[in-house]
Order: C-alpha cells, then structure tokens, then sequence
C-alpha cells in the first residue's frame, strides 16, 4: 500500500477532469459529458474501493496516511502562518470515502435514466461532477481550510442544482434561500477556523487535536469585559457551520425548500453527501466541541430538531417534503450522537442513513418519474404498478422506522441507548432522551404513513394511476435502488443485529464500524503530535505489521460493572426501540390501511397544532415577516422617519438658521480676507506653482530624458564605490 | 585558432582611398581643363524645359517606406543567418545538423509570417495601395 | 598595440554626442540619430572588453543583438514618426506632447 | 603598424562623423555623417578583431538603418524649413543655441556618470590579457547555434514584431500619389 | 589564413630577398611596408583593369547592341570604334561641371564619389585567382554585400541632392530597388553558405572543382533554381535593364543622375560598369566553380611534376589560367548581361516589386530552406556525386 500522490489524487481529480470536459462538451455532445461524469465517479469509485480493503486488511485503529505540501509559508520566526494543504485517511475517511463514490455512482447511474428527457441532462452532470469532486475533496482534506473550500464549492453547487429548473416558481427563491441561510452558518465556520488558526498556527485536525491535547484553547477572549473561553466559541463556531450545512434548528428552513431541485440532487446533495459533511465537520472537530463543554447544546439541538422535523413530516403530503423534513430529523439524530459523545454510533447512523435516505429518494424519484406528480393523496395503489420500487422503499422505511435487523435500527438504537443511559446519569439529558425516543416513534409512523399513502389501498386519482408507467427492471432504473436497497440491512454495519454485540452471527470480527472508528477522546489527544506526516510524491513506509489489530472490546473501555450496567441500559432502549418503531408503524397501519383510526378526528381535534405543523412552526413566516419585515424593516422605516422628521427639522433647519446668521459673519470675512487675500492668493500661487508643474509634465520628451540624466546623475555620483 | 593579420585589411583601405583619389582627382583634372561658363539657365533643374515649380523635396509615397521596412528586417534576418549558415556544414559533420536545422527552420518561418502578413495586407502590392482609401482616418494631411 | 582607454574613449566621446544630439535637436528623426550613436557606443564597449578582457566571443554576440535591436528599434521608431507626420504635418519633437491625437 | 594606422583613420572618422552629426544643421548632412561615424565604429571593429560585427555594422547600418533613415526623412519633406497649414514648424530646426547649452549640461552631467561609473571597472582591470585576433564568423555562428539558440530564436520573433508593428503603423492610409 | 596576394608572392624568394634587405636597410620589420607597396601596387593594377573593363563594357555595349540590332554601332574612333570609350571618357572630363542652383551641393559632389567607394571596396574580395586576390577576408561574401549596399545610398543621395523631381523619383525608385533586390541575392549567397561552410571566397570557390559537375549550380536543383534567382536579382540590384528603372528615359529623363554632367556622371557610370563586373564574379565565384581549372591545373603541381619546372614558375602558370578561367566565365556573364538589356523590354515598377516580393523573395527563402536540407537529408554531397554513388558503388568525386 504505498500511497503516492497518484492514488489519492484520482478519486477528487477524476470527477473534477469530467467537471472540466464537460463543461464544454456539455452542450455539443451531451451524451458524452454523461458517460464522462458516470465513468469518472465509477473510476472515483474503484479507487475509494480500494482504500477501503487496504484499511480493512491493516485493522488498526491508528493507521492513518496523511500527505502535506506547503501551500504557502509567511511564518516569520516564532510567529506561525504557515498553511499545509494535504491529505488526511483514517478510517473514518475511508468508509466516508467508499459511502460517497458509491452512493455517488448509483446516483449517477440512475439519474442517467431519471434526467434523460431533461433538456439541461448534460449540465445536470456537470454540476454533479463538481459537485461529487468536491465533497471528496471535502473528506480528504486535512486541514479545516481546505475543507472550507470545497464546502463553499458544495455550496454553490447546491445552489445550482436547486435551482436547476429554473423556469419553475420558486426554485430560484429556493436556490438563494440555501444559499443565504447556510452562509449564516458559514461566516461562523470561518470564524472558527479563524481562531483555530490564531490560537494553534495551523488548521491540520491532528495539529488541533495536539493543541487541544496539550491545552492551548485554556484561556478566554475578554469581549467588553466578558471573559469567553476560546474553545467554546471556537466549537460553537464550527458547530454553526454544521447546524447550517446539516440543516439544524433554528436554520433548517432551506432544506425543505431544497426539494425544488431534480430529484437524484436531492438523494445526493441533501440527502447523503452535504448535509452529511456538517455532521462529518462535527464528528472530526469532536475533540474541540467536547473541549469547550458545549456537548449538552448540541445534544439539545439535534434532540428539537429530530423531534420538530418529525412532527412537521406528519402531516406533509408532498412525498418529497416527507422525506425532506425525515432528513432532517435524521440529521438531528446524528446531532445527539455527538452531543451525547456517541461518537462511532453517530458516524454510523450518518453512513446507514446516507445509504436508506437515498435509496428512499430515488425511490420517490422513480415514483414521481413514473406518475409525474408528488401529492401523495394521489397516489396509492402503486405496489402493483411498480413492485420494484415499492420493494427498495419497504426495505428502506423499515431501516428507517428502526426495525431490528436493518441497519437504522443498529446505529439509531446506538444513540438513543447512549442518551438513556447519559441521561440516567445526568438529569440534565432526560429533555434529549425524551425527545428522541418521541421522535422514533413519529419517524416509524411517518415513514409507514407515506408508504401506505403511495403504494396501498386503492388509486385516489385514476387518471394518474392509469397513466402510470409499469415498471421493468432496467440497469440504470430501478437497479440502482436494489444495489441500495440491499445495503439497508444492519449486518453490514455491525456484525451483531443489534449494534450491541448481542446476537453476534459473524463473530466480533464483523464489528469492524464500532471497533474501527474510534473516538479521537480528550485523554490521549496527545498522541496525535506523534502523528507524522510526508510530502506528497513519498511512499509510505511505514511497517503495517508493527501496528497492533484492533480488537473489538466488549466493555468499550469502561471498567466491568459500569459496562455491565450500560449494557442494561442499551438493552433496556433497543426493547423501547422496537416496541416505539413497531407501535408506530402498527399506528400508520391503523389509520391508512384498515383505517378504523380517522387521521381527520386528529386533525380537527389538534387543528392548532396542525396549522402550526402545515406552517413549518411559522419559521419562514419568524424569518420572512418578522425578522425581516417586522424587524429590519421597521428599523429601517424608524431611521427613514427619524431622518425626515427630526433630523431635517430640527438639526437641518437649526442649522440653515445658524447658517444664515454666520453667513452674513462669513460673507464679510470672507469678501475682505478670503476673496482678496487668500483667492486671489491661492491663485496667484497656483499659477506660480503651476509654472512648475507645467514645466515638468510638459510631454515633452526631451525634458523628461534631462531630468532622468539629472536625477540619475545626482545618484550615481553621491554613491561611493 | 589562426591568428587574424590586420594586414587583410589593406586593401580595403587603399582601394577605398583610391576610390577617393580617382573620383577626386578626374574632378580636379577635369576642373583645371574644362570650361567654366555658368549661367542661370544652365544651373536651373531640368522639367521638360518649364520653370522648376517649387523644390522637388516634397512628401514621398509611404510605400517606399515600407519596402525599406521589410527590407531591414530582412537584411538583419541575413545578419543573423550568415554565421549560422557557415558553421551548418561543421555541425552536420559532426551529427547536429538536425538540431541546427530544425533552429534554422523556426527561425526562417518565423520571418515567413511576417511576410506572409504583409503579402496578405497588400504591403507589397505597388499598386493596390494607390486605390486604398482610409474608410474614417482622421486626417491632418491635406486632401490632395 | 592600442589599449583599451582608447576604445572606450571613442566609446564615451559618441556616447556624449548622442546625448547631446538627443537633447539638442527638436527633430524626431534627428534624435533617432542620437539613439544610433549612443547604441554604437555600448555595443562598441562591448566589443572592446571582449578583447581586452575575457577574449570570449559573448561581447560580439551581445553586440551583435545591440545592432539587432537598434535596426529593429529604428524601423518602428521611423514608423511612428512617419505616422505621427501623417497626422500633424510635423515631425517636431514638442508637438508630440500630448497623449491623445 | 598598419594596425594603428587603422585604429586612427577609424578613430578620426568616428569622431569626426559623431561631432558632425551634432553640429550639423541639415538633417540629411547630419544622416551621411552618421553613417560615416557607423563606417568608422566598424573599422574599430575589425581592429579589435570583430571582423563579423565590422561586417554586420557595415550590412545593418550602412545598407540599413541609413537608407530607412534617409526615405523617413524624404517622406517627412526633406529638409525644407517650412510651416503646415496649422502654423507648425513642419520640418524644425536642427535646434539653436538654447538647446545647445541645455544639451550641453545634459552632456556633462552624463560624461560624470559615465566617468564615474567606468573609472572603477577600468582600473580593476589593469592587468589584461589582450586576447589574439582570430576569426570570429565560426565561433558566432556555434555560439548562436548552441549557447544563445533561444535568443537567436527570439530574436526572430522580435524581428516579426517590428515587422508587423512597422508595417501596421506605416501602413497608407489614405490616398497618395507620388 | 587569410591569403592575400601578398602572402601568395611571399612564398618566393625575392621576396624574401627584398624583405631581408629592407628590413635590414630600414631597421625595423618591413613585411608591413612591403604589403603596402604590393597593395598599393595591385590595387592599382586591378582598378586599371577594371576601368579598362568598366570603359570597354561601355564599347562593348554599343557593339553588341548594335550587332542585335543589325547596326554598326561605333565605328570611327580607332579600329573598329575600338577607342570609342577612350574618347567618351575625354569628353567626361572636358566637359562643363553643372551643378544646379537649387542643389544641395555636398550631397551632390558626394553621391557619385559614395557609388564609386562602395564599388572599389568591393574589389578586395573579388577572387580573381586563389593567389591574385587582394584580400581573402573571413567574412568575404558578408562584407561585399555590404559594401554593395553603399551604392544604393549613393544612387538615393544623388537623386536626392539634385532637387530635380526627375531624379528623385529616380533616387527614390532606384534606392528601394537596390534594396528590395538585395533581399533574394542575399538569402540565396546564405544558401550558398551553407553548402560551402564559410564566408571566405576561398571557402567557397574551394568547396567547388574545376569541372561543372562539381560547380554548386550543378550540387543540387535548389543551387540551379538559386543561381537564376542571384542573376535576376544582380541584374536589378546593378540598375541593368530590363530592371533600369531608375533611369527609365522613356519616363523619368535620365533618373538620378539627369542632372549630373561630366565626370560626375562619368564616375555613376563607371561605377555601374564596375559593379556589373563585380555581381558577374561574385556569380562566377558562388556558383559556376569560380577560378577553378578543370584537373587541378590550377595548383601548378602538375606543371612542376610531369615538366620539371620551378615551383614558383609553375604556381605562376596555374594562376594564369585560373585568372583565365575567371574572366573567362565572368565576361561571358558579363555579355549575357548585355545580351538581356537589349533583348527584354522594361519591367514597370509594380512588376518590379511583385516580382522581387512575391516570385523571388519566397523561392530564395524556398531554396535557402530546401538546400539546408539536402545537406542534412544528403551529407552535403552534390547531386552528381550521388548519381556516381549509386551507380558506380564509388565514392563522391572529390
């Protein structure tokens, strides 16, 4: 495994080649571009692949490859300002690495069926291109810097394929809606990477984690005499950047609006890939959130976030909006992994539901292709006319809704039985804890509520149902959501069903996600200054044997009975689990299949609620009518009336009074002494002045060559040599 | 390496003096035999027998200038040539004329797009450029 | 044998000429003469410290190039002046003061 | 011996031709004194051995620059002193007594720089070793063609570029008739 | 190195002789004044020659003219009008010196004298014999174009002093004239270079032989095409009809010399004679083997060994005949020359240029480009010594 610049660098500079290809191959021979894309993500793809076995056969949880040049250098002596640009591969990086290419790939596999009739096909894949260049990029950086970069570079590309069908009401609004609301975040991300490079000279992770190991973020900043410790706004900071990415509350409102964009883009964008990076930007700053004590925030905002979206998705109709705001309540839950210091099990939750949340996508997209409409009250019926579909869909809402065996279930189960057993220990988390299991429930009945909408009972509206198109299976149709599909179960992520070592079918070895990916923990940060890095170009030499295999530890580090106790605890959620998801589902079965509950007697009955919900929680109205117009505006009108009103009366017109008296004291003054001493004065020295500086910049060439002469003449012969 | 004998140069002085001395001397022989009777008609210019009207030192056609132009070029193009030239057959003996050539090649064709421009642009037509009229130049000049 | 003081003296006296001539004359082509002397002198400096300094030829070459350029710098320096007449009807050097035509 | 020889009658038409061109008052004279002044830079050429650049000098500037400088000056009215229809002096004075002090000064104050700046090199380099004339044409032709390639190349770009740029200044732009 | 006729005759013994006694006589090195003498002494032999050759070219002229025109021509000066251009140049000198009023008159004496300088310096490097050679310079062909080049200055100073419109026009023509046709006859001398390896006449006519196949008109097609390439533009550069424009008397009076009277135009004339001479020898010497004598006679070796004579002697005889065989081809050019200026009828002046911008100009640079290759494609063997080559299976015939 000899890592040189040649085998890193394809997996970012093919898509980016293809990006540059296509841009202008895009609109001569569109069909080329997209073979291009495709073939440079599956190349992408292999790459990744490859890594992934490399680190599967090291089995260590310190094996890393991490590859620097200077970028640029201004240090002066002690004063560091240096910054690498390089790459960063760990474990995390390489299962990250794998995710997105194939997820990517399926996406683009699919989107080659999904998007052909589009008049735009090619550009869509030029966008995508960059698009998927820069999230790997994204994951390869090492330094916080770069990662800014292409996370701005993600941005726009949201931004773009938001805004893709822009002839469509709204997408343009939508499209600058993202974009403005998670700059929000991002000023406070390079906020954050600001004072990370203040206080520690570089913006490499390992030199952070080395610096927050060796406690330089201790001290405070002293804002108008209050003291405020450096590593908490430090890691609120970069939280910002992940709760605007990760579409957190209170700045969620875009992602919901993000579903104006084709939908692969949003089984790619705001499903699998971006929104995950500011999770995956909070799982690699872990070490500095924990250092700045701002855990139990975090853990509240992912834990009203996973709750709130999942009340919201109650009662949308839009399947697309369903799944919009169950990203987001997903999101939340990764949140409280690493509020809860849940650390593994939210990166796996983050990898699971990548894989689920865009299979659920492209499965409402083949929905949506096949019957042109996303209304889900007219729907249903669809099972027979696209069983494929409804297969990938049915594996992907039992993932989601919890089920044992799947993989949601593993990882989500993961967090809850941590933020149980935090919140036994600390009162404090009982608020997340509460939050999340309520959210379970509602994701499991939510998710079931779609699914029976749309594939049972009988067709609401027979016009679409007729016009639906029977589904075959097709390479780049719905072949792409079986691969997907598949990867929804549990045993893939944890070799137990259970993520807790439970029912242990493949041996502990089959626990590679939990044993790998290793929490970077405050007490042994320091080891991470030892963490050397190479120049680009060298290979790595390091003996691979030498490094100790992992061994899955049973107690997870703490001593027996604390163990012992946890363990009860996790079992005590896994059973809460199954019984929330189960009851959930068994709700959504009641009232939409035998329908002997009547989702309308809810709907009267909490009809404040339900307007609350159908509003969003008047977030956009908080932001759009209150925010901007009740506050910005009236601001603004207030100044607008204070300036025409007192201003002009008072200060203008006493002014103009107290001008019009001094003016008869300045019209003498300055008729005696200005015009006639001073003016004509001016003048006179101007014109002297004049004559000087006419005669230098005369344009006469010949002036300007005696000057030179004079000048040069004036230097050379008061030098000594 | 042989010595350089300024002595070649001789012969180019003597005949340049020489030179000097026939011109100069036929002058002064012819001047102490031949006639000597001046008069206004005689030292007027000829223009076919009328009064010479104004001094013929007037503006000239640019086109001559832009012979003289390429001709320069072309002149120190041949400046530059000549050693070259002279050491190719040496440096093909010894197995470089391939580089040499190839640098001999860029070099000439390089002057080839100079005049290939100028051919294009009609620089060195004599008369075509009578018939070009400047479409909106402004003009000092007078509109003869 | 004649020494190196007498190149460069020759050297500097068409130096001082062609400055003189460049800041006497009010005639473009007549500074253009100015600029072929003073570019004769360095090229002839050139000349002479190869002789009598290092024998290598780099002085020639350099030289070479200065002759070069002073045709090159002449073909466009007389292309402006005959362009510039064409417009003015002058070819005096104060007449050509101002940036626009 | 005839090396001497050389040396003066170059010398003396150097700096005959140089100070003519100062103190002529007719542009054309001051041109044939120039290229009589070139004439004898290239006789100091082949004193010192350079019997290409004397070559050069005489291919250049004698069958060159001089004729280019002699049509500039026709194509600009001869030597005529004359006023356009503007008032401008057409065809100016070769300068007067004013330019003449100020170009003077501007003499002076340049012979100190030069003066200044050669008296240290010269005297560093006292002991010369005075390198034998040989012929040059050779060792010109495989310095161009091997250490200065890139500036002969160059230098035929440069060509170009005057070429084009001459010719595009130049070019007739309205129609004149001889 | 440099072979000058001196170093040609100090190979004998009284010259060693006369040396040793001078030097002895005088007290210091004589081999410089000794030079100067012989300089002197050949150079002024070669310029009576030459303006013997200029003033019968004048004569020569006239008969041959006359002959194509079934005339007489000059008949009564001397046998045959033999003396006809002694009796021109008498009349040159006795005739009135005008110089017109509105002349500018340093100009107007310095023009002719200009063409005249520009022509004798040329004569230094004109290779007559390998040992009657004023000067072999290192840069022979370079120097002799440029010295050929003050010619044009002189033809534009002398319509130009004149400030008779007549000749300017001429001045003008014959000035951008000369030049323009300086441009093919000088890259085809640089593809004759490069086939030869040198600048130096002796280089150059070495690198020939005595018999045609060896002459680099024969070595390859782009020398033929080049040779008619270097005539036409000679014949142009030299003001020779059918390109004498600048004197075109039909239109512009008599060119840059209508007000020039006597000896002044005597000595445009005699310079143009000369020159046409010169370009005839340069032609010789580039392309058709120059003074070489078939079978090497022209060393004298054979005469020394097959007739026992004396070295000296027999070199003597060998640069009698390779003096012949110069002049020999030079005169018969030279009457070719004449030959076309009575057959061709005059070019107008935009032919004149298209043909020397758009035919020759790109075919000289065509052959300049095409014989570089052929002597990398062919190791600068000739065409003939490939012909032997390939169907004898012998070498080349050098």
């Amino acid at each position: 495994m000899d890592y040189t610049i040649s085998t890193v660098a394809p997996i970012v500079l093919l898509p980016f080649f293809a990006f540059v290809i296509n841009v202008f191959l895009a609109k001569r021979v569109p069909l080329a571009a997209v073979a291009i894309s495709t073939l440079a993500i599956f190349g992408s793809f292999i790459c990744a692949f490859r890594i992934f076995l490399d680190f599967q056969n090291v089995y260590a949880v310190g094996y890393h490859i991490h590859k620097v040049f200077t970028w640029f250098d201004l240090s002066a002596g002690e004063h560091l300002f240096k910054v690498n640009m390089g790459i960063y591969i760990d474990n995390m990086t390489a299962v990250m690495l794998l995710m997105v290419t194939a997820v990517a790939t399926l996406i683009h596999v699919f989107s080659t069926w999904y998007m052909h009739d589009d008049e735009r096909f090619a550009r869509f894949f030029v966008y995508m291109s960059l698009f998927t260049s820069a999230m790997l990029g994204l994951v390869l950086s090492d330094n916080l810097l770069s990662m800014f970069i292409f996370w701005e570079l993600m941005g726009f590309c949201s931004y773009s394929l938001i805004g893709f069908y822009y002839e469509k009401e709204g997408a343009g609004n939508a499209s600058m809606k993202a974009f403005m609301t998670t700059r929000v975040g991002d000023v406070f991300f390079l906020l954050g990477i600001l004072i990370c490079w203040m206080i520690v000279g570089s913006t490499t992770f390992v030199d952070i984690y080395a610096a927050i190991g060796a406690g330089k973020f201790a001290g405070s900043f002293n804002v108008f005499g209050i003291a405020l410790p450096i590593a908490t706004v430090a890691a609120f900071s970069v939280f910002m950047g992940t709760m605007g990415k990760s579409a957190q509350f209170p700045i969620h409102v875009w992602l919901p609006d993000a579903m104006f964009g084709p939908t692969p883009c949003s089984a790619l964008i705001h499903a699998a890939t971006m929104v995950a990076a500011g999770v995956y930007l909070s799982l690699r700053m872990f070490p500095l959130m924990e250092a700045g004590h701002l855990l139990t925030f975090i853990a509240y905002i992912g834990a009203i976030t996973a709750f709130g979206a999942a009340t919201i998705a109650l009662i949308q109709t839009d399947i697309k909006a369903v799944l919009a705001y169950s990203t987001i309540s997903q999101l939340g839950y990764m949140v409280i992994g690493i509020g809860v210091g849940s650390y593994n099990a939210s990166f796996m939750h983050l990898i699971t539901h990548a894989v689920f949340k865009a299979c659920l996508f492209l499965s409402a997209g083949s929905v949506i292709h096949s019957i042109h409409c996303q209304e889900m009250p007219q729907m249903g019926g669809l099972r027979k006319k696209l069983p494929y579909t409804f297969f990938a869909m049915l594996l992907c809402c039992f993932a989601i809704a919890g089920v044992p065996f799947f993989s949601g279930f593993v990882s989500k189960d993961r967090i809850l039985g941590d933020a149980l057993v935090l919140a036994l220990e600390n009162p404090s988390y009982w608020g997340v804890a509460i939050l999340g299991f309520g959210g379970a429930l509602l994701t499991a009945f939510y998710m079931f509520r779609m699914l029976f909408l749309t594939f049972f009972g009988e067709p609401r509206d027979h016009h679409i149902y007729d016009h639906a198109h029977e589904e075959h299976i097709g390479w780049n149709s719905n072949v792409p959501l079986l691969i997907l599909s598949v990867f929804t179960l549990g045993l893939f992520y944890s070799g137990s069903f259970t993520g807790q070592g439970e029912i242990n079918l493949f041996g502990s070895k089959n626990e590679w996600f939990s044993t790998l990916i290793h929490k970077p923990e405050a007490s042994h940060l320091e080891h991470f200054a030892h963490y050397e890095h190479e120049d680009f170009g060298a290979t790595d030499t390091r003996d691979k044997v030498e490094l100790p295999k992992a061994q899955y530890d049973e107690n997870h580090g703490m001593d027996e009975h604390h163990a012992h106790w946890v363990h009860q605890i996790h079992h005590l959620g896994a059973i809460l689990s199954i019984l929330i998801a189960f009851s959930g589902i068994f709700m959504a079965y009641l009232m939409y299949i035998k329908k002997s509950v009547n989702p309308g007697w809810w709907a009267e009955t909490f009809a404040g609620w339900r307007r609350a919900l159908q509003n969003k929680y008047y977030f956009d109205d908080l932001y759009i009518n209150k925010i901007i117009q009740k506050g910005l505006l009236p601001f603004n009108d207030m100044l607008a009336k204070f300036d025409s009103q007192y201003y002009d009366k008072y200060v203008v017109d006493g002014t103009a009074v107290l001008n019009r008296w001094a003016f008869n004291v300045a019209r003498w003054f300055d008729n005696n002494i200005i015009d006639s001493g001073m003016v004509d004065g001016t003048g006179a020295s101007v014109r002297a002045v004049n004559l000087i500086l006419r005669t230098i910049q005369s344009g006469k060439i010949q002036l300007y060559f005696i000057v030179l002469i004079v000048v040069l003449g004036s230097y050379i012969l008061t030098l000594r040599f | 390496m042989s010595t350089l004998n300024l002595d070649v140069y001789m012969p180019v002085v003597i005949l340049i003096v020489l030179a000097l001395l026939v011109a100069g001397g036929s002058l002064f022989l012819g001047s102490l035999i031949r006639p000597q009777h001046p008069n206004k008609l005689k030292e007027t210019a000829y223009e076919c027998g009328e009064e010479p009207i104004g001094t013929a030192w007037a503006n000239f056609n640019i086109r001559f200038y832009v012979i003289a132009l390429i001709f320069i070029i072309f002149d120190v193009e041949s400046a530059l040539m000549f050693p070259v030239a002279a050491v190719f057959k040496r440096f093909n003996e010894i197995g470089l004329g391939g580089t040499l050539l190839m640098s001999i090649f860029t070099f000439v064709l390089i002057l080839v797009a100079g005049i290939v421009y100028c051919w294009k642009k009609g620089d060195l037509d004599w008369v075509k450029s009578f018939n070009q009229v400047a479409p909106t130049q402004p003009s000092f000049g007078k509109k003869d | 044998m004649i020494s190196l003081g007498a190149y460069l003296g020759i050297s500097f006296i068409l130096f001082i000429c062609g400055i003189m001539v460049m800041i006497a004359r009010k005639n473009i082509i007549a500074i253009l003469l100015g600029i072929e002397l003073i570019l004769n002198a360095s090229a002839l400096n050139f000349a002479a410290y190869t002789k009598f300094v290092n024998g290598n030829l780099e002085g020639h070459i350099m030289a070479l190039f200065i002759i070069i350029t002073a045709a090159a710098e002449s073909a466009v320096g007389l292309g402006i002046v005959i362009r510039f007449f064409q417009l003015r009807e002058s070819i005096h050097i104060d007449d050509a003061s101002t940036l626009q035509n | 011996m005839f090396a001497n020889t050389l040396f003066l009658l170059s010398a003396v038409l150097t700096l005959a031709g140089a100070v003519l061109v100062v103190y002529s008052q007719n542009l054309m004279h001051a041109c044939i004194y120039l290229l009589a002044s070139l004439f004898g830079v290239a006789g100091l050429y082949a004193c010192i051995g350079a019997d290409f650049l004397a070559a050069t000098q005489l291919v250049v500037y004698a069958g060159g620059v001089i004729i280019l400088m002699l049509f500039a000056i026709m194509l600009t009215g001869g030597t005529g002193n004359r006023t356009n229809k503007y008032g401008l002096e057409k065809i100016p004075a070769m300068g007067n007594k004013k330019t003449f002090m100020i170009a003077a000064f501007a003499a002076i104050v340049s012979a100190l720089i030069v003066i200044k700046v050669t008296i240290p090199v010269f005297q560093n380099n006292k002991n010369l070793i005075v390198a034998a004339n040989a012929p040059t044409v050779e060792r010109i032709g495989t310095l161009l063609a091997t250490d200065h390639i890139l500036a002969f190349e160059i230098s035929s770009v440069m060509l170009l570029g005057a070429l084009i740029g001459a010719a595009v200044i130049s070019r007739p732009r309205k129609e004149i008739h001889d | 190195m440099n072979s000058t006729v001196v170093s040609y005759l100090s190979q004998s013994n009284e010259f060693q002789n006369i040396h040793a006694w001078l030097s002895k006589a005088l007290g210091f090195d004589a081999s410089s004044l000794m030079a100067f003498v012989i300089f002197a002494i050949v150079a002024l032999i070669i310029v009576g020659v030459m303006a013997t050759i200029g003033g019968a070219g004048t004569y020569a002229e006239r008969k041959i003219s006359a002959d194509l025109q079934a005339r007489v021509g000059p008949n009564r000066v001397g046998p045959f009008g033999l003396l006809q251009f002694l009796a021109d140049g008498v009349k040159m000198i006795l005739k009135e010196d005008i110089i017109t009023t509105n002349a500018d008159k340093f100009v107007f004496n310095l023009a002719p004298v200009m063409c005249l300088v520009g022509v004798f310096a040329t004569l230094a490097v004109v290779p007559y014999s390998s040992g009657f050679i004023l000067a072999d310079l290192n840069v022979g062909i370079f120097y002799l174009v440029g010295m050929a080049s003050l010619v044009g200055v002189g033809v534009f100073l002398g319509g130009y002093a004149s400030n008779s419109k007549w000749s300017l026009l001429g001045g003008m023509r014959g000035a951008s004239q000369i030049i323009s046709y300086e441009i093919p006859a000088t890259i085809t001398i640089i593809s004759i270079v490069l086939l030869a390896g040198g600048l130096s006449m002796k280089t150059l006519i070495g690198a020939q032989g005595g018999g045609m196949q060896d002459w680099f008109i024969l070595h390859n097609p782009f020398a033929f095409i080049g040779f008619f390439v270097y005539f036409i533009s000679a014949l142009a550069e030299t003001n020779r009809a059918p390109f004498d424009l600048p004197e075109a008397e039909s239109e512009l009076v008599s060119g840059y010399h209508t007000e020039y009277t006597g000896m002044k135009f005597g000595l445009f004339a005699l310079a143009e004679y000369i020159e046409v001479f010169v370009v005839c020898g340069v032609a010789v010497a580039l392309f058709l083997g120059g003074y070489n004598v078939p079978f090497d006679l022209g060393t004298g070796a054979l005469f020394s060994k097959s007739l026992g004579l004396d070295s000296m002697l027999s070199q003597n005889i060998g640069q009698l005949l390779q003096l012949g065989a110069f002049f020999t081809k030079t005169l018969a050019l030279y009457y070719v020359v004449i030959w076309v200026r009575w057959t061709l009828p005059r070019l107008r002046v935009d032919q004149l240029m298209t043909l020397c911008w758009k035919y020759l100009t790109p075919i000289a640079i065509f052959n300049l480009l095409g014989c570089a290759v052929w002597m990398y494609a062919f190791d600068g063997k000739s065409i003939f010594a490939l012909i032997m080559a390939a169907t004898a299976g012998g070498g080349a015939h050098h």
